[in-house]
């Protein structure tokens, strides 16, 4: 099967790309000022004391020395315990990426269904009034920065209108079984509309206009008129022929839009106070937190890694004139 | 007995940023199975707007307005699109213009002529598919390779994939579109020798469509050359070669070689079509017409029978005959400059 | 030489070409008018802008003028340290401007280069480019940026280059799979069997049927770029000495401009920014329809 | 081409003349200042506004003044973390700026005097940054901490105040405005606390429930760190003190009052027996008692814990007399013993720590993490329920307690953004935001606005200061210091940038904490701008032409 050998070569390459990625963020993160242990710092403790919370996180040896270790417990599948927490910084971070998920994976499928949606009505309705005024409004909220929309609904529906709670993931004091049992709750769903729709605006837009010119150009393709000439109805020519084909680029968009919807969202979760793992990135990256901030950074290039990764082979695998090699 | 399909008088506009343009003017043809009938002309003279027109696949902003479009005795030009779709392939298909991009490159050749039939009759998948080989059999195409992409078929292979689709449900009249011109000679021949031996077993009439009259001399008995829009010339082949009445017939003979291959001298008509915009006073040719007179450039001309079922759109139709001599030497065509 | 000359010829032809397709859409030309404006702002800042973006207003007493609401004085009003929002919204005007463009140039130089470059010569030196440009890829932007304004500091250019840094992957994978096609043309093989060296067929045979893809990316990036750095400056990454948007926006949203109703300060950096970054997207729908034929209207 | 070159080198003659003159010029003209008498550019390490606008503000204020002076000055502002980085540890700056909180334990002066002002904290990660070196100031500041006279030990503080006021090598700016709004159609009977507003352990005991609404929601605007009472950073003092009980508690007043201890005895300078209430336990049941107490200090004491050791390490030994009865001998006298040792150290459970860290998976004590193991257990009067990192902490009513609250649970709400902190208020998703971070005018304004909804303010304990790198010149000299603290009017920056919501701190010691704030500590900025330069001026400084600073005759930098 050639498109399974070309996805397991092309993931044997992702790991080297992973591993590079480790070292330079590795790096990267020593080069920013600052230091893990100035947030404990207080009157209240002895100066000498922090020389012994250095040594308790290993900061006190070469940098080197600490690299290594690193990198050996991260193939042990131990990647550090956070500055902040004390935990295992995977077991931390994977709790704020949860969060985000059932917020960032909604939002993404939603808006590329009303793009899609919007952007075939759009090419349907070519050279009228409502095309056009459907695209200045796409590319409007497309163009709008996605915490100032988010501050503005915030106001509006929640501080105002007190439709919406202004933020965090669900009702106050509300305790559940499990991570599951809460994303079912009507609460939560309570709390995901607001983040979840100022989020859709910004996303809405490329889908829009990438259905619509794509349909533009498979709609005036011969085989849909020749489709039209077999005389097998309108829908089928609409579905069969002409979106089936258009929907390439948008598919392949599709998933890596969602990598770039993780990391985009930490402004989101900054304005609805979401508890998620933007957040968490920015608060351990300006804390020095390095496990979490290293261990959030791999997850999240290993996602966009991946999600490329899936993008290729999905379009080789729609588009029969595509050799994947 | 009345006709497959009976043209008449059909008048198509488009609708452009400058203004209504009519691509097609009281074109009328009619069709007898199990004839063949050809319509030639110059690229953009609106042939293929006929084509669309029949078929219902006008582009939107191309409209019929006036005439009507007869099939086997109902007015199909003004059938709503539910109705027309019942017809659609199993009484007339398509052999499209580019055999090229006429398959869609995401499904297999096989699918896209199982959906053809699917789509019309209530068969079993075996039985469809059994029809499939059979077919493609029949138009030379390996079976083996039904399961293959348009993309990895060559141009006349695909040809042959699309005459195979139009036949998949035999219907009375097919409607070939430029079959072969995207094709290189050797396979011109094969794929209208498939054409016109299939015409013979099924008791399809075909609807030929092209700029090459040598094409059409094979498979068609009657021929309509259209000019700018208009129907310049009506006439059976054997009359069109032998007593052509027009003088733009008389050009389109000299601009091609016959394929009983007599040695001759090839010209073109110099000059080119009107434009559509402006209206033309007279006749459409005039300005290219090398025996052109006054009244040609302000009176239309009549249609004029010539004899039964030989109509010509020239004021000198009688007068033909002197005509045809000049005809034949070139530099009748060359010393007239428009 | 002569060649050459052609070929100098015929990109320019290309490009008045392009540039009339581009115009003749009516949202490109919408857009064009709107950047007019914001540039002239840009430019002439000093001489439009009333007060320095940074200056403290106060009345004859020396109170500080905060809070103003917009008046024939202040068109915008003040902020809470009194500093008047029209002077900001016009010098932010140059952060956005030098920001967006050299950030875009930035990108479409290097995308373009390197995508040509690995797409022309491919075998061993694709290769590399490739997982080079897999690494950018794995790299999270906005969290990337935020770390590489805090090692180099946060200043203007160094959030420039944190943004053109990554942003140029795009590009790059898109030109190069357009040069994959357009090296399979005849008139490459032409141009080598007329003798011309690798790079002149690169810069001089395929870099002309590429640029209007690589300007389409380019402008793509102008209104990344923007954005990026307002969302930078929210969250606080941003360069503490010169006036954007995105700084106002997070400083009226720290001093919570919302809740006391000050909307004269939240709405005019918002909608400038909109505005900016819309009508570069406007700019490449005309664009668009020069790359792909297809989508012009009859 | 020659005679080209010829004619160019003509004309190029007089252009070479002119140039050589003009440098001469320039040279000589340049010679009335020294070169390396001049004052190199001064480098002030700022927060970037991301982190508090207000200071952000201060800063471009101070440096704006300070340039008055002819100073110049490398205005880099950078995130927190370098900030604190650089005053921690590398310590390569001249001026710099610091945040300091209010907690109960900074509430007894000798916390702030010694800490921030005795030469032996100046180490790396010592509190005295500044690098304040001064004999007489460390005698005082020693001798204040043991003095067990009251009248005596006032007397030492108001001297520290006054060596530390007229040194200035810590300029402190303004007592930032502990700003607690609460739903007053809810809540009733919060507690202010001297210099710590609503933000205290009486508040929490003493709130009661207005409506059948049992819960009371506290807005919190920073995440929640581990919750181990060994390790207790700003981020969860806000639960470990609740959870965890200590001896006594700083009153409202700024004084000690029993708490889990309920009365005490000094049967010497050096020893102190405290008695325990009787029948009080811990959250799983099992007794409070003088072990548990003796067995916190050792294990501080033999574990040095960062956190807590400071506070111990003047403890020789603990006794149990009996079960309530526990005496602490001391190594020498120490005044601040009760509002700070006895504040701050948490009593553990001995049954729960007598086996970390050895019996669990980390190798220091105050690394584990009890929650983890559902095994923060303390004898406070609230009970740990549960904590949704980066949302909530939820925390019930422990009802067996001494001061039980008279509501069901507090859950400390995190809302990091200042929109959504005043719009939950407003929409009474908060009932209490303790030590509201934030713009104090918006708050005000909602205040007003709203009648369910009171503001106190309270000026904090802790301040926001301005500190000179006492190590090297220019800020070594006294003069400066005093020039530079003579140009910072400290009710501007209170009125303006604070926007009134903070007081002048005129003196390290906070105005409202009796008898130790000392009124007439020298305030250097009636000078003003003249009286700078001229002070100066008199030590020798001098101004080129453009108005730059020069070091005096033989001082160089």
């Amino acid at each position: 099967m050639n498109s399974l050998r070309f996805f397991g070569r092309r993931l044997f390459h992702s790991v080297f790309v992973l591993l590079g990625i480790l070292t330079f963020i590795f790096f990267i993160f020593r080069l920013m000022p600052g230091d893990p242990t100035a947030l404990f710092i207080s009157p209240e403790m002895a100066a000498d004391a922090i020389q012994e919370i250095r040594k308790a996180f290993g900061l006190d040896r070469p940098l080197y020395v600490q690299f290594f270790l690193y990198v050996s417990n991260v193939c042990r599948g131990n990647f550090g315990i956070s500055y902040y927490f004390f935990e295992p910084a995977s077991r931390i971070v994977f709790e704020h990426l949860w969060n985000t998920l059932v917020l960032t994976i909604p939002a993404m499928c939603l808006s590329y269904l009303i793009g899609l949606v919007g952007g075939t009505l759009l090419a349907w309705k070519r050279g009228t009034r409502l095309e056009l005024g459907g695209m200045v409004f796409a590319l409007v909220l497309r163009s709008a920065p996605v915490f100032w929309v988010g501050l503005i609904f915030l106001y509006i529906f929640a501080f105002k209108l007190h439709i919406f709670p202004g933020g965090s993931i669900t009702d106050t004091g509300a305790s559940y079984g499990g991570f599951i049992e809460m994303v079912l709750s009507w609460k939560f769903f309570h709390h995901l509309v607001l983040p979840l729709v100022s989020m859709m605006c910004y996303f809405m837009g490329l889908p829009l206009l990438l259905t619509r010119s794509s349909i533009l150009e498979v709609i005036k393709e011969d085989y849909v008129e020749m489709a039209r000439a077999k005389g097998i109805g309108e829908r089928s020519v609409m579905f069969r022929h002409v979106t089936r084909t258009a929907i390439l680029p948008v598919v392949t968009a599709f998933a890596t839009a969602i990598a770039y919807a993780f990391e985009g969202s930490v402004l989101i979760e900054m304005v609805f106070s979401w508890p998620g793992i933007g957040r968490l990135m920015v608060m351990s990256m300006l804390g020095n937190d390095y496990p979490v901030a290293q261990f959030s950074f791999m997850i999240l290039a290993a996602m966009m890694i991946f999600m490329n990764l899936l993008a290729d082979s999905l379009y080789g695998y729609l588009d029969p004139r595509v050799v994947v090699q | 007995m009345k006709p497959l399909l009976d043209v008449y008088n059909i008048k198509v506009d488009y609708k452009t940023e400058r203004g209504f343009v009519r691509a097609v003017d009281e074109v009328s043809f009619s069709i007898r199975s199990p004839q063949n009938l050809a319509l030639v002309g110059e690229s953009g003279c609106g042939k293929t707007t006929v084509a669309k027109a029949i078929l219902h696949l006008l582009p939107d902003n191309a409209s019929i307005s006036g005439g009507s479009i007869t099939f086997q005795g109902q007015r199909i030009d003004n059938m709503r699109e539910r109705e027309f779709d019942r017809l659609r392939w199993c009484q007339i298909s398509v052999i499209s213009q580019s055999a090229m991009n006429a398959l869609n490159p995401v499904y297999t050749v096989g699918d896209q002529i199982m959906e053809s039939i699917q789509a019309h009759e209530r068969i079993g998948k075996r039985e469809a598919q059994s029809r499939i080989r059979e077919l493609s059999e029949w138009v030379g195409l390996p079976p083996e390779r039904l399961r293959a992409y348009p993309h990895e078929f060559s141009g006349g292979m695909k040809q042959r994939v699309i005459i195979a689709m139009s036949l998949a449900l035999d219907p009375s009249l097919i409607i070939a579109d430029e079959p072969t011109t995207a094709l290189d000679v050797i396979m011109q021949d094969q794929i209208l020798e498939k054409i016109v031996n299939i015409q013979r077993q099924s008791l399809s009439s075909i609807l030929m469509i092209s700029h090459d009259i040598s094409v059409v001399t094979e498979v068609c008995q009657h021929i309509v050359v259209m000019y700018a829009g208009k129907v310049m010339e009506s006439c059976s082949i054997e009359e069109f070669y032998e007593i052509p009445c027009h003088p733009y017939s008389m050009g389109l003979l000299m601009a091609f070689p016959t394929l009983e291959g007599e040695v001759k001298r090839l010209i073109s008509i110099p000059g080119s079509p009107p434009n559509l915009f402006g209206a033309v006073s007279g006749c459409l040719f005039h300005d290219r017409c090398p025996f052109r007179r006054s009244i040609c450039e302000q009176i239309a001309p009549p249609d004029v029978e010539v004899s039964p079922g030989h109509i010509a759109k020239c004021h000198f139709a009688h007068q033909a005959n002197e005509f045809r001599l000049l005809s034949t030497r070139e530099d009748t065509w060359e010393a007239n400059v428009a | 030489m002569e060649e050459k000359k052609n070929a100098v010829i015929r990109a320019a032809a290309n490009l008045r070409a392009t540039l009339g397709l581009m115009f003749r859409h009516p949202l490109a030309k919408a857009g064009l008018v709107i950047v007019i404006v914001f540039t002239i702002m840009a430019v002439f800042a000093p001489l439009i802008a009333p007060y320095h973006h940074d200056e403290i207003i106060s009345d004859s007493s020396g109170r500080w003028l905060s809070y103003q609401r917009p008046a024939a004085k202040f068109w915008l009003g003040t902020t809470d340290m009194g500093r008047g929002i029209f002077s900001q919204i016009v010098y932010g005007a140059r952060t956005a401007f030098m920001v967006g463009l050299l950030a875009a140039l930035m990108v479409m130089v290097i995308g373009t280069v390197v995508g040509l470059v690995s797409g022309y010569f491919g075998g061993w030196i694709d290769q590399i480019i490739m997982r080079v440009v897999d690494f950018v890829y794995g790299i999270p932007f906005l969290p990337f940026a935020m770390v590489l304004v805090t090692v180099l500091g946060g200043s203007r250019w160094n959030i420039i280059i944190a943004i053109s840094v990554l942003l140029w992957r795009e590009t790059c994978r898109v030109v190069r799979s357009q040069v994959l096609s357009l090296k399979e043309r005849p008139f490459v093989e032409v141009a080598r069997s007329a003798g011309a060296g690798n790079l002149r067929i690169i810069f001089v045979h395929l870099a002309p049927n590429i640029y209007p893809i690589s300007l389409l990316y380019g402008v793509f990036a102008v209104g990344w770029a923007i954005l990026t750095e307002a969302g930078l400056s929210f969250l606080g990454f941003g360069d503490p000495s010169s006036c954007s948007w995105g700084k106002m926006l997070q400083e009226a949203y720290l001093s919570q401009a919302l809740s006391q109703g000050v909307w004269w300060w939240i709405f005019p950096p918002g909608i400038a920014i909109i505005l900016i970054v819309m009508s570069t997207y406007f700019i490449s729908q005309g664009i668009e329809e020069v790359v792909n034929p297809k989508l012009r209207s009859r | 081409m020659k005679r080209f070159y010829g004619v160019t080198w003509v004309g190029m003659l007089p252009c070479l003349v002119l140039v050589f003159l003009m440098t001469v010029c320039t040279t000589v003209w340049a010679e009335d200042m020294p070169k390396e008498r001049l004052v190199r550019t001064l480098r002030f390490i700022a927060y970037s506004p991301g982190e508090e606008k207000n200071i952000a503000e201060a800063h471009k204020f101070i440096a704006s003044q300070v340039k008055k002076l002819g100073f110049q000055i490398d205005f880099k502002p950078t995130l927190r973390s370098g900030v604190l980085q650089n005053m921690w540890f590398t310590r390569n700056f001249d001026l710099g700026t610091l945040w300091l909180t209010g907690r109960p334990t900074r509430v007894d002066p000798n916390m702030i005097l010694y800490k921030l002002y005795h030469s032996d904290q100046d180490r790396p990660g010592g509190y005295n940054w500044a690098g304040y070196h001064n004999p007489e100031y460390d005698r005082t500041v020693d001798a204040s901490a043991t003095a067990m006279d009251q009248e005596e030990r006032k007397k030492l503080i108001w001297k520290c105040q006054e060596i530390a006021g007229r040194d200035v090598p810590i300029l402190t700016l303004v007592h930032q405005m502990n700003l607690s709004p609460y739903n007053n159609k809810k809540w009733s009977g919060f507690v202010n606390m001297v210099g710590n507003g609503l933000k205290n352990a009486w508040s929490w005991t003493q709130a009661k429930p207005l409506t059948d609404d049992k819960t009371l929601v506290v807005g919190y605007h920073h995440d929640v760190g581990v919750l181990n009472p060994l390790t207790a950073h700003e981020m969860n003092l806000m639960v470990c003190r609740v959870v965890y009980d200590s001896l006594v508690k700083v009153g409202p007043d700024g004084h000690p009052k029993p708490w889990l201890a309920e009365s005490w005895k000094y049967l010497s300078p050096t020893e102190v027996e405290f008695y325990l209430r009787k029948g009080h336990k811990f959250h799983d049941g099992m007794p409070v008692t003088a072990r548990d107490v003796k067995f916190t200090f050792d294990y501080i004491l033999t574990k040095k814990t960062p956190y807590h050791y400071d506070a111990c390490k003047i403890i020789k030994e603990t006794k149990v007399i009996d079960d309530h009865t526990v005496r602490v001998i001391l190594h020498h006298p120490f005044a601040p013993l009760l509002g700070h040792t006895g504040e701050q150290v948490f009593i553990l459970p001995e049954h729960i720590w007598k086996d970390v860290p050895e019996k669990t998976n980390v190798d220091k004590a105050w690394m584990w993490v009890p929650t983890a193991e559902g095994k923060l257990i303390g004898s406070g009067f609230l009970k740990f329920a549960h904590w949704r990192k980066g949302d909530e902490v939820r925390l019930e009513v422990n009802k067996e307690h001494f001061f039980a609250p008279k509501y069901e649970a507090r859950i400390l709400k995190i809302v990091p953004s200042p929109e959504a902190m005043l719009g939950r208020l407003e929409k009474g998703e908060l009932d209490i935001v303790a030590d509201y971070p934030y713009d104090g005018v918006a708050l005000k304004k909602l205040c007003d606005a709203e009648p369910n909804l009171s503001l106190t303010m309270e000026p904090s304990v802790g301040w926001y200061e301005l500190a000179f790198n006492c190590r090297k010149a220019p800020m070594d000299d006294v003069v400066v210091r005093r020039a530079i603290a003579a140009v910072i009017p400290r009710d501007v920056i209170a009125k303006n940038i604070w926007k009134g919501f903070a007081v002048p701190a005129y003196s390290p010691t906070h105005p409202m904490l009796k008898p130790w704030y000392n009124p007439d500590v020298i305030r250097w900025e009636k000078l003003g701008l003249k009286g700078a330069k001229e002070m100066l001026a008199k030590a020798g400084y001098e101004w080129d032409s453009e108005g730059r600073i020069y070091y005096p005759k033989g001082k160089t930098n």
